[in-house]
This record gives C-alpha cells, structure tokens and sequence, in this order.
C-alpha cells in the first residue's frame, strides 16, 4: 500500500499515467501511433496548454476562471473584425495582422483584469464572477457578431496561427516564462503565498491584491494568445469559439494536480494533465467513440481527480 | 452538586491544570478568579465536554461525570456560556432554544409553532427579556443575545450554568440584569459557576471562591474570608518553575533615540487617546485582561485596522493611514496572538515562510529572478539565530513544527526582514516552558541589536520578567505606566482591574 | 473501499447521536446506511466504465476489417449536428445509399462545434478514408477542413450547405433554398388572398451564421414584397435553430400583436413550438376554417408531414433528400474516377401542400420516417 | 458612522431585489401597454414556472453556502429518459414518476461526493453536468424526440382557469417555503448555512443535512424538466443547457446570499425567476435585438451578487466586538 501511496502522491503521476494508456492503447486503435496523428493531438493540444496554464495560475491564487472560454471568442471575433478582407477597420492595411494581435492581447487583459478586480476589491466569490463574465462576454461576442462568423482573413494571419510550428516555438515560450514566473520570480512566490493564506500574506507585506489581479490578468492574456491559434486554425473568428472547451480547460489542470484549495500547481504537471486529456480524446475518438460517450469519460476522470486531490489535501502529512 | 478531583491537564508538555480539586455545592455560585492562563477557561472546557483531562475525574451529585461532548454535557444538565455566543442570528430566539428539540404537530414533521412560542416565552420571562419569541437574534443587543443563551441553557434544564467573563460586552445596565437574574436563579437551586475579572462583582454575587494560579488552586473558601487584597495578592505570587534570562541594560550605540511614536490614537468604541513613545533597545510590555483592546490597537498601529484620530511615526516619519505593505518598509513588523491563521502558511515550507517577507531583497538585478542561492543561505543563516530545530529540513511543510518552532519561524520571518520595531502579540501563548525562554532570549537579542520590542501579553510575571517599562491597559486606555525598578505585580494587576488598591473604589 | 465505508456509518451514527431517544437511533442510522449502500454500486460503475473501456472498443475494431472481394472503399461521413429529423434523415440515407454501393461507412457527429469538426476530419484523413462527406458547421470554418481534404486529395463532398468562396476545390450538393422558399411562399399568399384580408406575418429566420437560413429568409422577403396588399410581415424571430428560443420568440410575438394571422418557420423541426403557442391562445384551427392561421415551413419532415394530413399545414418546401445523398456518392465516385464533377449540384426539391399532397408524398422525406 | 444612517443602508440592501422589480414594472409598463394586461403576466408566470421550480431546489443549496451547476443535465437526462418511455407508448405517469426517480438518484450522486469524500461542490456538479448531458445525449442519439400530444397536455391545459404548470409551481413552492419555514429540518438548513461549526455544536448531523439539500435540487429539477419539456414538446439536444445559470441568477436576485444562512423562497427566490423572464418579456416586446438578453441577464446577476457581497461586508464589520461599551458608545447604539 505504501508503494502506491508513494506513487499517487508522486508529481509525476500523470506523466506515467499518459505514457501507460497510450501504450495500451496504441496497438487496438487504428493509426494512433502514426506520425501526422500525433502532429494533430499536438496541434490541438497547444492552445488547449495555453489557456491551461493562464488556470493554473488562477487556481493557485485560490481562486477560479470560468471566463477563459468567452475571452477566447471575443478576442477571437476582435481581431478578426479587425483584419478582416471586405469591411474590417484595417481591411489590407499591412499592419492589419499585428494590430489585430495587439487588440486580441489588450481584450484578454482587460477583460482579466476586470474579474481580478471584481475579486479582489469588489470582495465578490470568485466563481459567480467569472460565472457571470462568461455568459456576459460570450453574449456580447454573439451580440456585436449578431452571431454570425468573420471570416476572409488575411493569408499572412492563417499562415501565423494556424501553423503547428510557430504554436509549437510560442507554447515553449510561455511555459519556461510562466515556469520561472512561478517558481523564480517575486511574483510566483506571493502568488504560492497568497493561495496559501492569503491573511498571513496580507500581514507579511504581500500585496495581496495586487497579485491576485495579476493571476487573472495572465489567464486573460493566455487565453487571448490560444485564441489567435484557434482563429488561425479555422481561418474565421468566430463567437462561438471553444464554447465547449471549459470541461477540458479546467479537467486537464484538476487532473494535472493543480489543487482546488489553493497554494498548490505548477506548470509541469498542467502540461501533464493536458497530455493525458488529449491522448485520451484523441484515441477515444478514433475508436469511433461518439462525442458524448467521450464527454462522459472526461467527466468521470475529472471527478476521479477531484477526489484524488482533496485526499491528497486532506490525508495526512 | 458537582466535585473536582486531582483534575490535571497539559497540552504538548505544558502543565495547563494541576491537581485541582473543589466543590460546587448545589444551589450555590461559585466564583472563580485567576490571571489570564491561570487554567480558567481549559477547567470550564473539561467541565463542558470540550476537553478530556489527562488524570483526574468529576463527580456529578456522586456519580462519574466523564462528558465526551458538549450534548453529553448538556443532557447531564451542564450549560456553558461562552464569550462568543453560540447563536444562530439569522434565526429567531425561538428556533435557537429548540433547534433540535422542536415540537412537533402531533405526527406531523411540521413545527408547532404555538407551543414553541408559549414555552420560549416562559423562558424569556424567567430570564427578563421581554422580546417577542419570534424576534431574529441579529436584532438584539450583545446583553440581550446573553440572557438568550442564558434561556437556552434554562431550556435544557440546565441544574449548573457556567458564565464565562459575561460582562465584558455588556453595559452597566446590561450587567444589573444579569445580576438580577442569577439571583433570582439561585434561588431556584440552579448552581452557578461565575468567571470574571471584575473582582467587587465576584465578592458581590459568590457564595464561595476559588482562585488560579498556574493551574494550581492557591485560595478557595466561603466570600467572607476573601476581600479585594487577598485575592489579587493570591492571583500574583511568584511562579516557581519559569525561570526568565537576565536583563542587563546592554550598551546599543542607537540607544534610547525614539523608533516608534504614538500620540493621541482614537477609534470610536475601540482605543481612545492612546500615547507611547519606544525607545531603541528597548522592550516595553502592555499588561491588559481579555478585552482591554490591546491587540486592537496593536492591529490599529500596523494597519490593519482603521484610526480615525492621532498620529503613529516609525523612525520619525508618520506611517498615519499607509496600508501595512508601507509601514513593514519603514522597519514594523508585527507578530500576530492568532499563529495558525495569521503568522503562518501551515502548508507552506519553513523556507518559504521565513523568506516570505524580505523575498523583494533577494532579487538578482540582471533579469529580476530570485537569487534561489542567496535565499537559501539567508535562510539557513536565520535558522541559526533563532536556534530552529534542526530535524526539520527547509522544504519540510511548517505544519510538523512544534508550537515553539512554529513561532521561532515566525520571529525568523521577520528577523529577516531587519525589522525595527517589532509588536508581539501573545508571542509565548500554547508554547511549553522550554521554546518559552529561547523566545524571551531572542526578544533580549532583538532588543540588544537596537530594535524596539512592544510586547503584548496577558501574563503578568512575564512581563515584569522581561521588559524594562510596562504600560497597563483597561477600556481601551492606557491607565498606568512603570518602569522596571519600579515594577509592582499587585498594583499592576489593580490597574488592570480598575482597583485602586488603597481606596478600593472603582 | 466499500468495508470502510461501513464502519464509518456506523461511527456516524453514534457520533453525531441526535437528542432522540434510545428508540430511534437504531432507525435513523438505517436511512442512513441504506442511504451509502444504494451509492456503492453507483461508484463501482463509474470506476467499473473507466477500466472497460479500452476492451469494449477492441471488438468493435477488430470485427469492421472483415470485408470481401476488391477493396471496399471508405467513406468518412462528418455531420456538425444530428439536432433536427432533417439531419437524421439524411445520415439513415446515407447509411442506405452506403449498403447498397457496399461501402463502408464512418460517422463522426460535432455537436455543433467548428474546432471538433476540424479534428474529426483530421482523423478521418489519418485512416485514409476514400471520401468524405461534410456537413460544415458554418460556411467559412469549413475552408481548412476542404484545404486539409485537397491537401490528402481525397475527394470532399459538402452536404447541403455550401462553402465560402475560396480556392479550396470541393463539390457542393445544395438545395435551392431562394427559390424553395420563395414558391412555397408564393402559394401561400395565393391561398391568403383568397380570404381577402390583409393579414399580419411573423417569420421564424435560422442561424445567421448558416447560409441555408440567410437563404430562407431572402427567399421569404422576396415573396412578400410582391404582395404588400395581402401580407405585412410585423415579427421576425430570431430562432438560431433552438427550439426554447423560438418557443419564447413565437409566443412574445402573439404577446405583441394577437392579430398575426400568417406564420413562416425557416425549418420545420421548430413547428411543435409553433403548435403549442397556438394551442396555448386557441388559435390552432385547420385550413379553411374560420380564424385558420396560415401556416408554411421548409424540409418537409414528419412533423410537417402528419400537419399536412391532419390538414393543418398549408405548404412546406421539400429538400429533396434521397437525389441530394445519390449526387454525393456519385461525386466521390467520380472524382475518384477522375471524371470531372461539377463546383455545385442543386437539388431544386418542390413545394408539397394540400394541393398535390396525395402525388407528392412518395418522394417527401418525412413521409417514410417512422414517427 | 452613526446607526441610523446604516440601518437605512442594510433596508436598502436587504430588498435591493424588490427595489429592482418595482423599477423594471414602471420602466416596461410605461413603454408598452400590453405589457400590464392580465395574460401577459400569466404568460410570463408560465415560462418562468420551470426556472423557478429548479431556482427553488437551487436555494437549499446555496442556503448550505454550496453551488449545484448539475441541474441543467438532470433536467435533460430526465426529459431524455420520459421522451424514450413516452415514445415507445409507455403510460404518462410512470414516466413522470421515472423522471422524479432519476432527479433524485443524480441527486444523490451529487450528495455522495460531496457529503462523504469531501470533494469541493462545484467540481463534482460541474463533472455530473457533464456525466448527464453525455449520457443524455449518448441516449437519445443527439436526435431531437418529438412527444406525443397526450404529453404536452401538462404544457397548455387548464385547471380552474390556470394554466396547470401555475399549478404545479405553486405546490412546489409551497411544500418548499412549509419546509423551509415550518419544520426542523428547515430551519436546521439555515443554522448549517449560517455556521457549520456552531451546527455541529448545537447537535445538528450536518453531513445529512448537506446530502439532503443535493437530493431536494435534483428532484426539484427533475420537476422543473417535466414542466420545461411539457412547454417545448420535444427533446432537442440543447434542452436544459444554461438552466443552472438561470437558476443561480432567480435565487441570488431573490436575496438568497452566496455566503449561506440567508435566503427565501417566498417571495424570494420565485420572484427571482419571475423577474428575469418579465425583463425577457419586456424586451420582446419591445423588440429590443434578442442577442441582447445574456448581457442583461448576467448583469443584473453580477449587481445583485455586488449587492450581496457589500451586504455581508457590512454585517462583518457591525458585528465585531466592542472594547469601549460606556459612554462615547450610548450615543450612538440607540
């Protein structure tokens, strides 16, 4: 009993866990194992990282970010309003794209900074806020879009975004940044602190609500940056983007082992999380699985990993 | 009606009650005095159910009375006030009475809510409220919410009720009541247990006293042969095992220059016109009973609660109104009563706690990442100095320490951070004898190396022990202030008690 | 897992012992254990779900390789959603059409989101599929999907809805949703003017992110402007294909003007909410009766169907499945062949109504689907 | 700082909702005249019946300080489940008795992990959300079922004059406020809200109480499924998505605090969810664009959330112990 203590308790759990069932799943499912397969889980999986890792740094504050997924669409259907062909504000503009991208980042921090705001000074639980800011903001990206799809974007725009390469380099980018911020910087320690007890933080000086605005803000930011891979990938803005992506976003960094409780999370073990989560949807949906019986399997792992993390919160030291 | 015997109690190692053994005859109000940790409130919690004592038993009317629970308690006929009321607020008096008891509809799951009023009623009446039963208990007066508990203690028939310090909140009128209403008790035959600081209310209201000290009973006896003197003079005595190190007036080159200055600090309904000067070097204690409004005002000095009037300046610039982050840069620190919540991140790792103040220091220029290398020998550094047990490795979770370790990495937090004006609150509260003298040799070494040391505590041969000035505390006002030489247990504790010890008026 | 459960109940039970007396106790803690036994099962499952998993799907792959005589094509069939009867006809069509050829058919249903549609296809391209078949959720989102497609040269057939202009190369097999629409509506205002009134209109318009919809709705304006004198539209409800959303929309619409009296749904699948607002303010009268409700609708499935026969409908305008199914296999077929295959194939469909019910039946979608 | 000034602030807060309402009456009535005739609120009292009845299972559990973001699956996998009865010509009644068997085992599901392994609420609805609408789906094969007339006879019949779903809203609303208000248990939710430990003091079995508020929730939306699916006439796969939103939105607009221990169902809660719709209504008629109703919705829920937490911000800060009882105090208590 010991040994399997050991081993759930150990960081990389998740790590062995995904390395296992792609093992054993590899030989039944057709074409799993294939190399532009695996190009397709890594493009997918990108973004899904991103946005995972902008959680993360909320969850360890103590607190959560349901917005993610109506950040994405509306930075989705800015950018695209923006460079779009026929009738956007820079329509062939050659600094369109880069201006585009810069609105997208500037909505996913503002609307980031708005929930760490709401949080912090406004006292509110963080969960109804960002609850709220995502029916708010999905809404108001179908309302400006009267919910209909731009798309027509400039080649130089799909060529960037949709290319795994470039995902690949920007993704390895952020999670060495976001890794350092946590484990290195000024920041990343306040914010362990804050998820901690954010009372003794307040006491010892930490700017409490000053880092907490921060986590959100970074969730909003990250999210803005998959939103460009998205858009990229489908070549249109849409805002209905990712409507469905919130069981992954929070599923893949419960399961990596980031705690609910605070104080707890890295980035490593979100990267994890995400690997597992998409190796699973990906041969589940190669075995002709229907959509929903993967929605159900997701659902179930997650709680699975919910109760693993408050034993581990919770068993004894 | 109930007996102690041989009751003795100790809390990782410290010795809270010992050997305490006295009677509560029936019918009669036994008054219980004793210092701050004189054991009062951990003899009621064992009394209670809250607590199980190591050695030693009770006897109820001649049987074994062993509560495991406060329900056991209660069925058994014991009621416990507490300071902090047990009621719900967002439901009526009725309902707090009968809660799990409600009287049903005949078969019915539903309330029978005409019983309820008319017997919640009756039990108003006897307690002196004349609030409607259905009345919400958030629309009361902290008085009134007491003789609600004191009703529901009733409802339980209740044959002994303890009153644990009822009339710290309460107003002059208020407390008449209360008053009026054990008496009318005692004449019922309810046997009361009566626990205060207010000694005149003690002599007025027991029948028999029983008084503290370091968890042993030094003076118990019918009220005729207690007055005022005797009982503080009994309260005070010289605690045999606490040894204190040596105060010696080192030479500091800064000494005697003023760190901290307070003048004139006032918030309604907490502190009023509170003044102080500390010196470098210097450790000035603030003696106070529960509820003189000594950590509110410490709160107040760091921020963390609002002041309306008066001005604070740390090393000579005013720090009035500035959120704690900007006073702990002008050199405050402040060590919080309540460690678990307010000092630690039990999760956390000892390293992490200590450096949790001071990381701003250790960042390396270049790109603004923590220089990990610097900090861990800082860490290792500060260990050193508060002499942290060593079993303990820096990534091991802070919540395996001890309670003394656990405060030596709290002192360790800030001792890193170069504080220069350091506020204890309860700084040596739950810890054993041992860590207590380590703490009290840092405080001399804190206050050797030119910090100034403001100590709050509720036990007075502490205080005289260690400080070389003490301010006393009643109300939220500073009533007295003596210096080392002229350090006197007896007229310090008259202080505190609003006594003055000749004329004995209040 | 399940003794410690147990023992804990127990401890439970005299732990948090209520005031009750002696007597019930014992009862209480029953509830309470039968309470935790009837979950252990329930968690079992769950657990049980995980590990079965991986077994349950070998079968299924082992047993679809069998297959006989020259190499049987495969083809990879991605629907965005199965929402209305008019989608699952299709797919039950396609799956017959399959048989018949002896090609192996996938299926992957999106649930309505553009990104899963992406990867569904990926995988079928990842298997080597002979052929694909989309239907995209939205026009311009379907633009990589057809490049990846080009990029595999496997040929790629959109069903039913077109793709935005670009230079991806795909055939599209649509219906003439314009023109289907403006006939239908044609004759239901020539029924209108019959009664010679002038009658208020509400329409019930789709998705705008679907071209069909814009289609639609076109095709309904255009029929009105020619007849101002009979129809004057007063209410447009925006549905977005959700039943709920055109439920409330029809019946705040009769909220504003009672008096609507001509009702258009840009698809029949939202025609039960139509139904019951009507019922609700007991308006739901048959053709030709007095006070009757002029009521029109696009697909043709059973819903529409059994209206007609019960003499409730006036028209519907019927996408003509079963040829829109044959010129997607064709075109697979041919492009495989190397035949060349045309950018767009529309399915012209007719306009059923009480008229020509009894001759048109036959060829209605909705008419043979079992209700 | 004096009391009367804060005693007028906490009347404002404490009926910021029914202040709301009022506004929003004059404002719609004002614009439109039909808006104010007798139909039309029995028309809104219909559609907003179904919310009303999932808000009212969704206020014992945020009177528990919990959160159930499951209701919208339940609701679907019971009108997925009575839709495949139905149509395979089972009876109406024990098809509606499966739903209510089903509200409650999900119910129970819910209950189980968070009563007995402890696991935070919100992640494990969030996860049954998603364990029911799979399953739904996986049940009805993303196919949209259409009921058979005898079933929608719940949806438009009369009884008395009243529409039958008023009807069944106000037997649920009753049995829920008699609950809440008259029995032990009731009261018992509310002392759990306020303060588990005081609770668990005082003798209540706290774990009970927070398994039985799951179970009340997943009944009451089963209900509201029945009443949902009556109306509508079919089961399409997006049946019940957001009815948790709206659930949340009708309680906390009722009053009913995030924070627990304070929260009614009548005039509360259901006002809560009559509101929402009448605003809904409103804008129809005065056809205002559609794609605008999630932004006010969510809106108003973030005020009234604001509204909540300043409430228990002030409550706070008036309950902390006072130091100096005597005389600067007396002026200011009376």
């Amino acid at each position: 009993m010991a040994t399997v203590k050991r081993l759930l308790l150990s960081e990389y759990f998740v790590l062995f866990l995904s390395v296992a069932y792609f093992a054993a799943l590899a030989p039944f499912t057709p074409g799993l194992a294939t190399a532009d397969n695996l190009g397709n889980v890594l493009a997918t999986l990108l973004p899904l990282f991103i946005v995972a890792m902008g959680q993360t740094l909320v969850l360890i504050s103590g607190g959560i970010d349901l917005s993610v997924t109506s950040i994405i669409a509306l930075c989705s259907i800015t950018g695209a309003a923006i460079m779009n062909g026929d009738h956007g504000w820079l329509a062939g503009h050659p600094l369109a794209v880069p201006a585009a991208l810069a609105a997208m980042l500037l909505v996913g921090a503002l609307v980031g900074l708005a929930n760490g705001v709401a949080v912090t000074k406004l006292k509110m639980p963080p969960f109804i806020v960002t609850l709220t800011g995502m029916m708010f903001f999905s809404g108001l990206a179908v309302w400006l879009t009267q919910s209909k799809n731009i798309g027509n974007l400039p080649a130089a725009f799909n060529r960037i975004g949709g290319n795994t390469v470039i995902a690949f380099t920007i993704t390895v980018l952020l999670g060495v940044v976001a890794h350092l911020m946590l484990t290195r910087s000024l920041w990343g320690r306040w914010l362990y602190a804050v998820g901690h007890n954010a009372r003794t933080s307040l006491i010892s000086g930490v700017p409490v609500h000053g880092v907490v605005i921060g986590a959100y803000m970074a969730s909003g930011l990250l999210a803005a940056v998959a939103a460009v891979m998205y858009t990229g990938q489908t070549e249109s803005g849409s805002p209905v983007l990712a409507q469905r992506l919130l069981l992954d976003i929070v599923g893949a960094t419960v399961i990596g082992g980031t705690s609910l409780f605070g104080g707890r999370g890295k980035i490593l073990w979100t990267l994890y999380g995400v690997l597992f989560l998409k190796l699973m949807d990906n041969s589940l949906n190669l075995l002709d699985l229907s959509h929903f019986t993967i929605m159900m399997v997701k659902g179930a792992v997650i709680l699975f990993a919910a109760v693993m993390d408050t034993w581990r919160t919770r068993a004894p030291a | 009606m109930i007996t102690f015997e041989g009751i003795t109690k100790s809390f990782g190692g410290v010795p809270v009650l010992r050997d305490v053994s006295f009677a509560v005859p029936p019918g009669r109000t036994v008054g219980i005095v004793g210092e701050n940790g004189a054991g009062k409130s951990t003899l009621m919690n064992i009394l209670g159910g809250n607590l199980q004592p190591d050695r030693g038993s009770m006897r109820w009317e001649g049987e074994v009375y062993a509560p495991r629970n406060p329900r056991d308690a209660a069925r058994r006929g014991v009621a416990f006030v507490h300071q902090e009321l047990n009621l719900f607020p967002n439901l009526s008096i009725a309902e707090n009475l009968f809660l799990t008891t409600f009287p049903k509809l005949g078969r019915l799951p539903l309330i029978d809510r005409a019983t309820l009023h008319r017997r919640t009623a009756e039990w108003l009446e006897q307690v002196g409220l004349t609030h409607p039963p259905d009345i919400l208990v958030d629309r009361l007066s902290a008085g009134e919410r007491q003789l609600v508990e004191i009703a529901k203690a009733l409802s339980l028939d209740a044959k002994l009720i303890i009153l644990d310090e009822p009339t710290t909140s309460l107003s002059a009128r208020e407390a008449e009541r209360l008053f009026a209403l054990m008496g009318r008790l005692r004449e019922r035959g309810i046997a009361m247990i009566y626990i205060s600081h207010t000694l005149p209310d003690v002599l007025r209201l027991c029948d028999e006293i029983v008084v503290l000290r370091d968890g042993e009973v030094v003076g118990s006896g019918p009220r005729a042969d207690f007055n005022i003197e005797r009982m503080i003079a009994l309260m005070v005595g010289r605690s045999l095992n606490q040894l204190y190190p040596e105060r010696r007036a080192a030479p500091v080159e800064k000494a005697g220059e003023v760190i901290l200055e307070v003048r004139g600090v006032t918030q309604p309904g907490i502190v009023r016109n509170v003044s102080m000067n500390l010196r470098c070097g210097e450790v000035l204690g603030i003696f106070g009973l529960m509820g003189a409004g000594r950590s509110e005002l410490a709160r107040i000095l760091f921020g963390l609660d609002p002041c309306e009037k008066g001005d604070i300046r740390v090393a000579g610039q005013s720090v009035f109104g500035a959120p704690p982050r900007r006073r702990i840069q002008r050199g405050l620190a402040f060590l919080t009563e309540n460690r678990r919540e307010e000092g630690l991140c039990l999760e956390a790792t000892i390293a992490e706690n200590i450096t949790l103040v001071s990381l701003r220091q250790y960042q390396s220029n270049r790109v603004g990442l923590l220089n990990m290398g610097r900090l861990r020998e800082a860490v290792n550094a500060i260990r050193g100095a508060v002499r942290l047990t060593p079993t303990a490795g820096n990534e091991a979770p802070v919540k395996i320490l001890s309670g003394g370790n656990q405060q030596k990495v709290v002192l360790a937090k800030w001792l890193l951070a170069k504080s220069g004006v350091l506020i204890l609150d309860e700084p040596t509260r739950g810890i054993d004898v041992g860590a207590k003298f380590e703490i009290y040799q840092l405080i001399h070494e804190l206050a050797d190396n030119g910090a100034g040391v403001l100590m709050i505590s509720s036990e007075l041969e502490e205080l005289t022990g260690i400080c070389d000035r003490l301010l006393v505390m009643r109300r939220g006002e500073i009533v007295a202030e003596l210096r080392r030489e002229a350090f006197d247990g007896e007229r310090i504790l008259a202080a505190a008690l609003g006594e003055t010890v000749e004329t004995g008026a209040p | 897992m399940k003794n410690i459960q147990i023992e804990s109940t127990s401890q439970h039970c005299e732990r948090d012992g209520l005031l009750s007396r002696k007597a019930r106790r014992p009862l209480q803690c029953l509830y309470w254990k039968m309470f935790c036994w009837c979950f252990a099962p329930i968690w079992m499952l769950a657990a049980g779900l995980l590990l079965l998993l991986p077994m349950g799907c070998k079968k299924a792959q082992n047993s679809g390789s069998g297959g006989s005589g020259e190499p049987q094509l495969t083809i990879g069939v991605s629907f965005e959603t199965l929402q209305t009867g008019f989608w699952v006809a299709s797919l039950d069509a396609f799956k017959a059409e399959c048989a018949k050829r002896n090609i192996k058919m996938i299926q992957a249903i999106a649930d309505g989101d553009a990104n899963r549609q992406i990867e569904q296809v990926k995988n079928f391209i990842t298997r080597k599929v002979d052929g694909i078949v989309l239907v995209p959720k939205d026009a311009k989102a379907c633009i990589p999907i057809i490049k990846a497609a080009n990029a595999a040269n496997i040929p790629i057939v959109l069903f039913n809805r077109p793709p935005d202009k670009s230079d991806a190369k795909s055939v599209a097999v649509v219906a003439d949703n314009f023109a289907l629409t403006r006939e239908t509506v044609k004759y239901m205002i020539g029924e209108a003017r019959k009664t010679g009134k002038k009658h208020k209109a509400m329409v019930l318009i789709g998705d705008l992110g679907d071209i069909n919809a814009i289609g639609r709705r076109d095709g309904f304006d255009a029929a009105v402007k020619e007849a101002p004198d009979v129809v004057e539209v007063v209410a447009r409800v925006p549905t977005e294909w959700n039943q709920e959303k055109a439920q409330a929309g029809v019946v705040n619409a009769f909220q504003a003007n009672p008096d609507i009296s001509f009702i258009f749904t840009s698809s029949d699948f939202l025609l039960p909410s139509i139904v019951s607002a009507l019922k609700a303010t007991g308006k739901y009268k048959k053709v030709g009766e007095p006070g009757h409700v002029f009521l029109g609708g696009f697909d043709g499935d059973a819903t529409a169907y059994q209206m007609l026969k019960d003499g409730y409908l006036d028209a519907t305008g019927v996408q003509d499945v079963y040829f829109e199914v044959e010129a997607c296999l064709q075109a697979i077929l041919d492009a495989r062949a190397g035949r060349p295959v045309p950018e767009t194939i529309t399915d012209a469909g007719f306009v059923i109504h009480q008229g020509n019910l009894k001759e048109k039946a036959p060829r209605m979608w909705g008419a043979n689907v079992k209700q | 700082m004096n009391t009367r000034q804060n005693k007028l602030a906490m009347l404002v807060l404490n009926n910021a909702s029914l202040l709301l309402f009022a506004g929003v009456l004059t404002v719609f009535a004002a614009q439109s005249p039909q808006f104010l005739t007798g139909t039309n609120f029995a028309n809104i009292i219909v559609q907003s019946s179904s919310t009303a009845i999932v808000a009212i299972g969704m206020t014992f559990v945020l009177l528990t300080a919990g959160v159930d973001l499951s209701v919208g699956a339940i609701m679907f996998v019971a009108a997925a489940v009575a839709g495949k009865m139905v149509t395979g010509n089972a009876p109406i009644w024990p098809a509606l008795l499966v739903i209510l068997v089903i509200g409650v085992v999900l119910g129970g599901v819910n209950a189980f992990f968070i009563t007995r392994l402890k696991v935070a609420a919100f992640v494990v609805t969030l996860a049954t959300l998603y364990l029911g609408r799979g399953f739904a789906l996986w049940l009805t094969e993303t196919r949209a079922i259409n009921l058979p007339p005898g079933f929608l006879v719940l949806g438009t019949d009369r009884w008395l004059g009243l529409p039958l779903p008023i009807w069944i809203l106000a037997l649920v609303l009753g049995v829920a406020h008699l609950v809440l208000t008259r029995t032990p248990f009731g009261r018992q939710v509310y002392a759990v809200g306020q303060d588990v430990e005081a609770a668990r003091k005082a003798g209540i079995a706290t774990g009970r109480i927070f398994a039985a508020v799951y179970v009340i929730s997943g009944f009451c939306a089963a209900v509201g499924g029945i009443l949902s699916l009556a109306q509508l006439g079919a089961v399409s796969p997006t049946f019940g998505t957001n009815k948790e939103f709206s659930a949340i939105a009708a309680a906390v607009l009722g009053g009913t605090s995030l924070f627990g221990g304070r929260g009614k169902v009548f005039p509360g809660t259901v006002m809560g969810a009559v509101l929402i719709q009448t605003i809904e209504n409103g804008l129809v008629i005065l056809n205002v664009n559609p794609y605008f109703y999630p932004l006010l919705t969510s809106a108003i829920i973030f005020v009234a959330v604001l509204i909540d937490s300043l409430r228990a911000s002030l409550l706070a800060k008036w309950n902390r112990r006072w130091i100096r009882v005597e005389e600067d105090l007396i002026s200011n208590r009376s």
